[in-house]
């Protein structure tokens, strides 16, 4: 009997996306497959690009403006803070303390909204669908409070170059209030219903792993590089802003799987509970906007600005030759340079791990293409 | 690294327990709110909250609003301003008459392109466009988007003032 | 209340057919048709009732409202859902199997019928009377391990990749915990001395709830391994991994539209409740009142073990609803280095208590 | 004749004819997968023998052993093997003369076991083969040294099988 050499398992090659359920937007994974072991992962990337930064190479400061929020639609505010701060440094001008404290309320609030998406899409990933509804219930707050403030609740538009779009409506702050009194009771709540599981945790602990070193060499950052046990915030490392005068915690965890990065977010949230209350205590009154040129023309120069988004290190390196339009503007997305640790973190995993890791990286397909 | 469970009974017992109270834990929190009550609303029933309007300043539909003493009866001076500064391009005035009687004949916004940035509400000089807050504007007829002059002019008619945020902030103690 | 409709419809028949000289074996013949097609309604039916609340209860855990369209409170929206799965255009994938993809959902809901064949309704209401007699218990299983067969030619002829994997994890899945399975279910049968169904519930209903074998500490590890080794034969959460959507699209029935996927859906949610079935008959009395025998209120034996199974389903959706998947080498494990030797540590305790208590 | 009779050996005829049909599509089939997908109604019908002969435990346990998990190991092993989704294995004959040989010797055996068979004084009732109690007890009793040495035979299997799986698990 001839033995027929195709009589082997064969490695199984497989598209995952640009449409699965489970690829956070339109990414497309070329897998290498032994039955349920990943031997190889290739993310293919550009489905969702959008060619941002050619457009601000179309308009002027001020238009772009609406357009930053578009590609990294679940931190709109960070998106913008980066570049209003951007402008603003071209410019020389330093928006009022009022204005800053807002923004960084702003930003910190978007922060939890952000990472309750990424907590209940973690629990989507790995079977556990009621968390996410749950998330999306806390979520649905802080939307209703942005479109009480900007008018609308997922694209914001708040910031202005030197300013705001206008002050915090009445009731904002009562309505925030009560908010931060009871979200941390909600997120012990995901705490116990997800986080502590047996299943969840046996599903992502030791699951993704990212050494440090790795964490470092791909230009990770933001809690995918804190959860590999590198305490790096620019809210502390670089800060703007009101923040040095904030009290607040960079957790880190050593482990550097899934669950260590979980862990990071679970506990940002809470510390974003503790900003907030610090910065509505403190909220000073006074002006908002700073009188700005109506036809802004910085002068030539290049300048690289960056924040601490939900996702790690959001930059905006912004060239100007004197006109009134940006003569480059390039984002230093955070989701794009996390991405490519995913390969790394992919080795030796299940199918079924791919999508946990990929949940735990956070990524925005928005943010990754641009 | 891989933790290798089962290695020794007690450990084995130790952690089935553990899970098995966790996984009553999740069965308490599900229950919970099982009995509570749902947020989600019925939304175009509107028996939950019939009176829901969104606040001032939400960027819903177009409106220009009426000055019945100008020509055109419209506040809109037709300076196109806003028509420079849409990022979208989707505004497009054709003015008429110098000087004070210029006033616009055509007045189109396509909100199929726009992006509701309220650039135009911001930069208007004599606070003419604004917007309302309706926010159920989905068609599936792209025509249907246009919003042409007369339709603006309709719906500024019942707006006697722009909608603007009122400049009330709250401050440091939390009172408005 | 059943039986004796059935009763006195064979005796009926028995008239005409020896009127006719018809022989009389047709009588059977004609009986189980009758029993058949009322199974099949049954089954059709109890899908669309507990898709519905499946719906429903999914949504009030997650804080929503769930259906609430299609009539009073939705509960019109799985029949009409099932209307829209008919009227949709058969879509066979290019280069699949066609036979086998004809075949899959087909083969899949017939044999999720069959178990109910032997279920006893009410006392000696079963329709495969004389295979209940000898082995219900075993008959059940026999063709809930033929259901994968269903599950494997979908896979196999959609030519798609995610179903393959689906179609596979299914099979390792369903194999595996048939055996936890059939350990649970042992140790009831080593308790009752019989394989028969109608035997089980008689030994639970004398004194109605107290007479559950759910009371008996001896049985209590069989009903946790039942409970979740059930789980994981009909596929659902935190055993979903043949159509986990977030790994897999949708597993096995990725290709599948229309009627096929409604085979699939109905007999996926036949197959619970038939779970639901068997639990109450095996541990909470089945068709008994649980207050006591005879039944002090009167109710049908049927409306009894319809509550039961539908109170064993809902505490399964609870679950579900709260607990994310495994996965496959977890999965794995768990069946052969947990439930397997907890199987016969309670086969040990089983057969202990059947000699000495 | 009684009707009970006339009806069992219509069942009986119509389930050989279904073993005999899907035999055959296991014997010609084209596909490996179709050849094992054949012999499921192939191994059904046997159970079906089983039932007109009122065995019912024999019934249930083949269609739980035979149907619901060999079948679908062999269906499983088959997928796993296949060139994945590139048209499948051809079933052919690699080696007639032995086949015939074995299927040959396996006929005789069976004649041979037919004709040294008294029918004429047993009742399928009577045997019990097919009562859970009596095979239970002929298993722990009579049979009681094949029992056991079956036993050893499926452990030394399943031995052999972690053996098999460890020493590759190690070799990746």
């Amino acid at each position: 009997m001839t033995w027929d050499p195709t009589c082997v398992t064969e490695e199984l090659v497989v598209n995952m996306g640009p449409q699965h359920p489970s690829t956070h937007g339109v990414l497309r994974l070329i897998l290498r497959l032994d039955g349920e072991r990943v031997l190889e992962v290739r993310p293919d990337i550009g489905f969702l690009h959008s060619s941002l930064e050619k457009i601000a190479e179309r308009l002027d400061y001020r238009q772009y403006l609406p357009y930053t929020d578009r590609y990294d639609y679940l931190c709109a505010m960070a998106n913008e803070l980066a570049y209003v701060r951007a402008v603003e440094s071209l410019l020389g001008v330093e928006p009022t303390p009022r204005c800053q404290w807002i923004r960084v309320m702003m930003a910190e609030m978007n922060r939890i909204a952000s990472h309750l998406v990424y907590y209940g899409a973690l629990g989507m990933d790995t079977g556990a669908t009621t968390v996410f509804l749950y998330c999306f219930r806390e979520r649905e707050r802080i939307l209703q409070l942005f479109e009480d403030a900007s008018g609308q609740r997922l694209l914001y538009h708040y910031f202005r170059i030197g300013g705001l779009r206008n002050d915090l409506p009445p009731g904002f702050c009562e309505g925030l209030r009560s908010f931060l009194d009871e979200f941390p009771r909600r997120v012990a709540e995901y705490d116990a219903l997800l986080t502590r599981n047996r299943i969840f945790r046996s599903r992502t602990e030791g699951v993704g792993y990212l050494s440090p070193e790795a964490a470092l060499s791909y230009g990770v950052t933001g809690p995918t590089l804190r959860g590999s046990g590198v305490s790096y915030d620019l809210r502390r490392a670089a800060p703007y802003y009101v923040y040095p005068e904030l009290e607040f915690d960079v957790p880190t965890r050593p482990e550097g799987d899934v669950m260590a990065r979980h862990l990071v977010r679970q506990e940002e949230m809470l510390q974003s509970v503790h900003l907030l209350h610090q910065c509505l205590d403190r909220l000073p009154p006074g002006e908002i906007n700073v009188k700005v040129p109506r036809k802004l023309k910085p002068d030539p120069g290049e300048i690289y600005v960056r924040i601490e988004s939900p996702r790690g290190e959001l930059g905006v390196y912004l060239i100007s030759d004197g006109s009134e339009k940006p003569y480059r503007l390039h984002w230093r997305a955070p989701s794009f340079h996390n991405l490519q640790a995913y390969p790394e973190m992919c080795q030796g995993a299940y199918v079924a791990d791919l999508v946990a890791i990929l949940g735990s990286l956070d990524i925005i397909l928005g943010d990754v293409d641009r | 690294m891989r933790k290798r469970y089962g290695d020794n009974l007690w450990d084995l017992l130790r952690i089935l327990a553990a899970g098995a109270w966790s996984i009553l834990v999740g069965l308490y929190i599900t229950g919970i709110n099982l009995i509570r009550p749902g947020v989600c609303e019925r939304y175009p029933r509107r028996d939950h909250r019939p009176d829901y309007q969104p606040r001032p300043g939400y960027r819903g539909d177009f409106a220009l609003l009426s000055d019945p003493e100008r020509p055109g009866g419209l506040r809109c001076i037709a300076c196109l301003q806003c028509q420079n500064i849409c990022p979208d391009q989707c505004i497009h005035i054709t003015p008429e008459g110098k000087g004070k009687d210029r006033h616009p004949v055509q007045f189109r916004i396509d909100t199929g392109l726009c992006q509701f940035c309220w650039l135009c509400v911001e930069v208007c000089p004599v606070a003419a466009i604004t917007m309302t807050p309706d926010y159920e504007t989905a068609t599936d007829q792209p025509q249907k988007l246009i919003r042409d002059l007369d339709t603006l002019r309709e719906r500024g008619r019942n707006i006697p003032e722009p909608q603007r945020v009122e400049p009330v902030g709250c401050v440091a103690d939390g009172g408005a | 209340m059943l039986s004796f409709i059935a009763n006195w419809l064979r005796d009926l028949l028995t008239a005409w057919f020896q009127a006719w000289h018809v022989p009389l074996v047709f009588v059977d013949i004609l009986a189980w048709i009758v029993g058949g097609v009322a199974i099949l309604i049954l089954v059709m039916v109890v899908a669309l009732v507990f898709i519905y609340l499946e719906r429903k209860i999914s949504g009030y855990i997650q804080s929503r409202l769930g259906p609430e369209r299609v009539g009073p409170w939705g509960i019109f929206q799985t029949a009409m859902d099932a209307l829209k799965l008919l009227q949709k255009e058969d879509i066979v994938p290019a280069g699949a199997d066609k036979i086998l993809h004809t075949l899959g959902p087909i083969a899949f809901f017939v044999v999720g019928l069959l178990g109910y064949l032997v279920i006893p309704w009410e006392e000696g209401g079963t329709i495969a009377r004389m295979v209940d007699a000898h082995v219900g218990v075993l008959y059940v299983l026999a063709f809930g391990s033929l259901s994968v067969i269903g599950i494997l030619m979908g896979g196999w002829g959609s030519n798609n990749k995610w179903s393959l994997l689906g179609a596979l994890r299914g099979a390792a899945q369903m194999i595996s915990y048939e055996v936890p399975m059939l350990l649970a279910v042992v140790c009831v049968v080593l308790l009752a001395g019989s394989l028969s169904l109608s035997t089980i519930v008689d030994q639970q209903k004398t004194l109605g709830l107290l007479s559950w074998n759910l009371w008996r500490p001896w049985l209590w590890l069989p009903v946790i391994l039942y409970l979740i080794a059930a789980t994981a034969e009909v596929n659902r959460t935190p055993f979903d991994l043949p159509e986990a959507e977030s790994e897999l699209v949708a597993g096995y029935h990725t290709e599948y539209s229309g009627m096929k996927f409604a085979f699939f859906f109905l007999a996926e949610y036949g197959n619970f409740f038939l779970v639901g079935l068997i639990f109450s008959v095996l541990f909470l009395g089945g068709w008994s009142s649980p207050f006591g025998y005879p039944d002090p209120l009167r109710i049908p034996g049927v409306i009894w073990l319809l509550g039961k199974a539908t109170v064993t389903v809902f505490f399964l959706m609870w679950v579900r609803w709260t607990l994310p998947r495994l996965r496959v080498d977890q999965l794995m494990s768990l069946c052969w280095k947990v439930l397997l030797p907890v199987g016969f540590l309670s086969l040990l305790i089983a057969g202990t208590a059947a000699l000495y208590v | 004749m009684s009707d009970v009779q006339i009806f069992a050996d219509l069942a009986f005829y119509l389930v050989a004819a279904l073993i005999l049909v899907s035999a055959l599509g296991v014997l010609f089939a084209r596909r490996v997968l179709h050849a094992a997908l054949a012999l499921l109604p192939c191994l059904l019908g046997i159970a079906g023998l089983y039932a007109v002969l009122a065995a019912h435990f024999m019934f249930a346990v083949q269609i739980l052993i035979y149907a619901g998990a060999i079948t679908v190991l062999i269906l499983f092993a088959v997928m796993m093997l296949q060139r994945i989704l590139g048209g499948g294995i051809l079933a052919g004959s690699h080696n007639p003369l032995v086949g015939l040989l074995a299927a040959g010797t396996m006929f005789l055996a069976l004649v041979a076991a037919l004709l040294m068979t008294d029918f004429a004084g047993q009742d399928p009732g009577s045997l019990g083969v097919g009562n859970a109690a009596q095979l239970g007890q002929a298993l722990l009793t009579r049979e009681v040294l094949a029992f056991e040495a079956l036993s050893v035979v499926i452990l030394a299997a399943i031995i052999g099988a972690i053996v098999i799986a460890r020493t590759r698990a190690e070799g990746e």
